[in-house]
């Protein structure tokens, strides 16, 4: 069915693209027809008239200089006829990729309609007073939204595996390059004039390769708000690509005997262990990285609340009615940046394309930071849970266990891939601690 | 610029691994700690009280229809 | 018991008249014995005295020239009193209505007792930083809530009956025959000097006749703020009153045989094209009325969020704890409305007597396109289904269902009238869409 | 004023109408279109997952409780 | 294993405890290492530095003159060192109570992580756009939050045993005088120089002798919002310390045989009763209190929920949902204020004693009410019910019935108990209202 | 200001005690006026339905199957 599913998708787009169409050509006879028209009805004529210039259609036919949108961001012809129609296209392929293909469906289906809400012309939705605006306001623009899908993270988070074996946190350190590699990268092709970052907006769309979707949008929304639509589709698609992107960089690094590794049983967890965990990392996050606390304490403040034990209430309102509902509404509010006006700009193929890179890198140095543990360390590590420290909880896990099975169908890693992967959101939010502190 | 974003991700990596390292560390004292004071907390943690209490109800509903049925 | 439960609450207005009675005594007299208690007393005295002007019973009995409600508005000295112990009343009536006779309880409770709050004296509790207040800002003034509840309602709607048969939908355009036709009418009553109604306040009271409360509060809030607390207990009382409302109108239009016309089967529905629904009409909203894009973008998101299939979570949360809450805090600050000095105007009667005109112009509508569809079209058409057309769904289908079994027990109308149900909702934001447009 | 609220009627009976006409037309268009390219789509939906695994949850236990009682 | 852990807690203070010394020293010296440093270090070096100053470490170790919290007050070197080690330390000890003792871990576990997030230097997370502080504004600077709680508390407070033996009211009056005594007592304490509290601070820190949370933060955010961490703090501890407070006042105040009265059977109390029984009070209110009103406003409508049978969702709601995901956000935002900048104040120690003794007072009146009680009716009354007058539902009509079952095993007491106990919710508000109107 | 603090003490308590007499006294007129007019009301209250279905769903599932078992 998904093969046909997508032909529809494709039979739906020939009903836009002759629309497009139409926009461009009217786009460029509007000048004359336009005063012709004005002038010519009246009474109900004119009340007809009037109509048809608050439809749609007009609007895209009949794009204006100088126009801006409800935030008061000038707005393009091309962003208001043809631009609109291409995201709201791209609005239906996130839609196709969530149901169809299963890609993190819980943010891409509200982020997406948000997309189609803030491309609709005239209407006020992603302004003062419209809804989404209001969303926004309630939550993204106060950092608020991601904080509280941090707290539900946390709540459904078992740190067990990496307390199993603690020392495979470092394979989530190693991982962490992907975002301070990228930095570096971006600041050169901007030096050389291929992209246009200022130093702050190459951080932000570094931490893309933190493979987390709340630490983004917090950072995005800190360090370059005006990003944010296009950082959290690379971020949250990138996350969902991960079994395309990881297992060919996988493979490169590795040999098939490294891939063969076994690793051995990992330690006994007491609950007692699991519930001081939240309040350690918080202790360090204290000492060493103040600024990395907002989104650590909310993290460890549901892993908290979760291992505690003692109030079981709160812990099942973080993992579901609480983090649900702001899903909806971020997803929503980070959805209406994907308006033509903020989405359909150069900086955005940047970010898709350094997204993609910080991805990669990340997954990179988590192998080869795997390799180099496998051989200082006296139990045996396979490099290919490395991979899993990029966060991207649970998926890379579950990646290179598949990868591991396919050099050996008996040989089970994912537990241990866990812990380099709950460890990797731990980095990602140390890493955004620093960007934090530096900008 | 190329040479202050090479600083950056130095001090960046630096940072992350300070924190995972010595998380690592104080884990691992952590584990000698309550392994010597709390080896009871390393008993199979019990299922959640909630969900055993649930079924215990559900099997008492059984084990009612079922005496309910042998009775008849 | 419902018979006793009435006489008990009229036991209950003893209680409440003689206080009335004393107000409107007191009120006479107030004048005179007022400076006399001023200076009388001292000490523990004066702190007595000083406790017994904090006091309800002082309030009611000594209304004040020139007194003015938490939010500036002034309330007039009837409204101090006697109005408030009549507001108080019809509050109860509400609860009565709302428990004994099941008339909409999810809201009307929440309404009834958002009024009883509203109508304490000296309690800032509708004013700012009081609790009902604070509510209001938070989600009417900016019309969240109702969009939230649109949401819900979206999630909840299976569109499948009107999928099985589209061109019942046409039922559902003809009952907003009811909104229009009401304005012309509150027009002419103005013009009339019957009424004292601006074209804009006529075009929110109109909107009753959509038979939908978000719809309604949401519309109200925006085009005449004033009158929200009468026209959203004018909604959802008539929408309660369908079965009192409907059957007559729908009798004295139809024949016998018409009563007992037998439709043919509905054609099958794919789940492809339930999901494709939502989508199918934003992007007609999109196209011809950017202006509806709100309530019906509010309610095609919780549609498709319930029909893609892969966001079970995201859907119950609309369907339950999001609606729930939205319900409670929406229910308050409506209620908020039902204070005297905004309830107690001559305005209010007159969008009483409206919303039932409006209601019933919307069902004979409904009908007579119905009887006008079975002679034109191949296939019979029951002209009964054209009555589910002005919405309130489900009721209005099931009156539908109920007068057709009046005439032949065997014959099943209900899923045939969900179709001009369901689209009466989407016929009714389409005409909020219109009226936004020209106000 | 009359005579404006009348046009304001013709007006927006015609838009509602205009709007539902539109849409009947093309969820016609659609159901063929569907018909034509995804006919197993109109399979009838199979009964959602979860309650479907709570109801084998249930059997599963009952069966469980049901071959306890056999047994002894 | 409670033991245990508490040795653990101890341990865990051992590495706490070195940082403070570390920091007391530091403290003293810090004038004079400072100024090297900034001239010294350059490059890679400066930048080195520049981090370091960022970290917890530095801020503990090197604390200064005129620094400012996120919220603009100032933070002495003390309370930037020391100070805020302390107050972490004495979050864990409210987790230690929370999970191992289990004194109220809903709102005690959120207020104490609040704490710990509040202490983090640098972190500007209890400030404007900190997450803690946009939670403050949201909820609890307008006193949203602890009316919705109240919502929730009425939702799932079943006033029946009350209902069925009214006149145990009076018990439930007579230890509000925990309030007003103590009111009494610290404006003398304040007369003779030991405290220093203003008329109004005294009054607010004596509702902590109401024995209810929402009740007190409500009054608290009003009348003293400085004092509103110390005032939760000690309203929680000692509501989970009623076990431990309430017994020996109680066996001190009644003889042996009136410990063994048994109490005879209750009325039957109907569902009408019940469902009347809300909007009973909240007349009463209106006419007697207005000042009380958003308070048992809120009560009643949640009780009113629940008893009118007919919105069983919105009930559910209330009592899960809303009231989970509300104590979250209250307890953290609650637990801002026990930044040691504001906690670690002389008021203090002076509000736990104060605390303490109001709580103890209100006990000692209920049960002289309970004896007074018992000679002047009819019906045997056992004086213990009375110590369950304070509130502090349902511990401590449980400590009633134990405390009685000591001297009569066979004597049960709870649902008598419960009539004082739900009756001192109310008796609280209404106190709390009479202070709202004095001040 | 201590005279000031016990004239509050005496209004305060004064008022508290007046508010909960009034409300005993309105309660007791209360039940003797539902005792008259809605004896009925005082029937012992049924189980929630809500409950009671989820019950009868239960029982249902528990004797579809041991009807099964039975047959088989
Ligand atoms: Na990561
Ligand atoms: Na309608
Ligand atoms: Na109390």
């Amino acid at each position: 069915m998904k093969k046909r599913l997508l032909t529809f998708f494709l039979a739906l787009s020939f009903f836009l693209i002759p629309l497009g169409v139409l926009a461009t050509v009217n786009h460029m006879a509007s000048n004359e027809t336009h005063k012709e028209v004005q002038t010519e009805n009246k009474s109900f004529g004119s009340l007809l008239l009037n109509f048809y210039k608050q439809t749609g259609i007009y609007a895209f036919l009949s794009p204006k200089e100088g126009v801006k949108n409800a935030k008061g961001d000038e707005i393009s012809k091309f962003q208001q006829s043809f631009g609109r129609i291409i995201m709201i296209a791209i609005c239906f392929v996130l839609f196709y990729l969530a149901i169809a293909k299963g890609f993190e469906p819980l943010l891409l289906i509200p982020i997406g309609f948000g997309g189609l809400l803030a491309n609709i012309p005239l209407a006020n939705i992603i302004g003062d007073g419209g809804f989404i605006g209001e969303l926004f306001k309630a939550g993204i623009a106060n950092e608020l939204f991601p904080i509280l899908i941090f707290m539900g993270v946390g709540a459904m988070t078992d740190f067990g595996p990496l307390l199993a074996n603690p020392k495979t946190a470092l394979l989530g350190a190693a991982a962490q390059f992907g975002i301070f590699g990228t930095l570096v990268g971006a600041v050169a092709l901007s030096q050389f004039g291929i992209f246009d970052f200022s130093m702050q907006d190459a951080a932000a769309i570094s931490i893309i390769g933190g493979a987390d979707g709340p630490t983004t949008i917090f950072i995005a929304s800190k360090l370059a708000p005006d990003l944010l639509g296009a950082m959290a589709v690379a971020a949250y698609s990138y996350m969902a690509l991960v079994p395309v992107i990881q297992p060919p960089i996988m493979r490169a690094l590795t040999s098939e005997e490294e891939r063969k590794i076994r690793m051995t049983t990992r330690r006994q967890v007491s609950k007692l262990e699991k519930m001081m965990f939240p309040l350690t990392v918080l202790v360090l996050t204290i000492l060493i990285l103040p600024e990395s606390s907002p989104l650590i304490g909310a993290l460890t403040f549901g892993n908290f609340v979760r291992e505690s034990g003692v109030v079981e209430r709160l812990s099942k309102t973080l993992q579901n009615e609480l983090i649900n509902i702001v899903a909806i509404f971020l997803g929503l509010a980070v959805g209406s940046k994907l308006a033509a006006e903020y989405f359909l700009v150069p900086e955005t193929l940047g970010i898709l394309l350094l997204g993609l890179v910080a991805f990669s890198i990340g997954t990179a140095a988590g192998v080869i930071m795997g390799k180099i543990m496998n051989k200082m360390s006296k139990e045996p590590i396979n490099p290919l849970i490395g991979a899993a420290g990029v966060s991207a909880v649970p998926m890379a896990a579950r990646v290179a266990n598949r990868v591991g099975m396919e050099s050996d169908p008996t040989n089970v890693l994912l537990m241990h891939a866990m812990g380099p992967n709950v460890a990797g959101v731990i980095g990602s939010a140390v890493a955004a601690g620093v960007l934090l502190s530096i900008f | 610029m190329i040479l202050e974003a090479v600083k950056y991700m130095i001090l960046g990596m630096g940072v992350v691994y300070l924190f995972l390292i010595m998380m690592v560390w104080v884990l691992n004292w952590q584990h000698k700690l309550l392994l010597k004071y709390f080896p009871e907390s390393f008993q199979k943690p019990e299922e959640k009280t909630t969900s055993k209490r649930e079924k215990l109800k559900k099997v008492a509903a059984i084990t009612a229809a079922l005496h309910h049925m042998k009775n008849s």
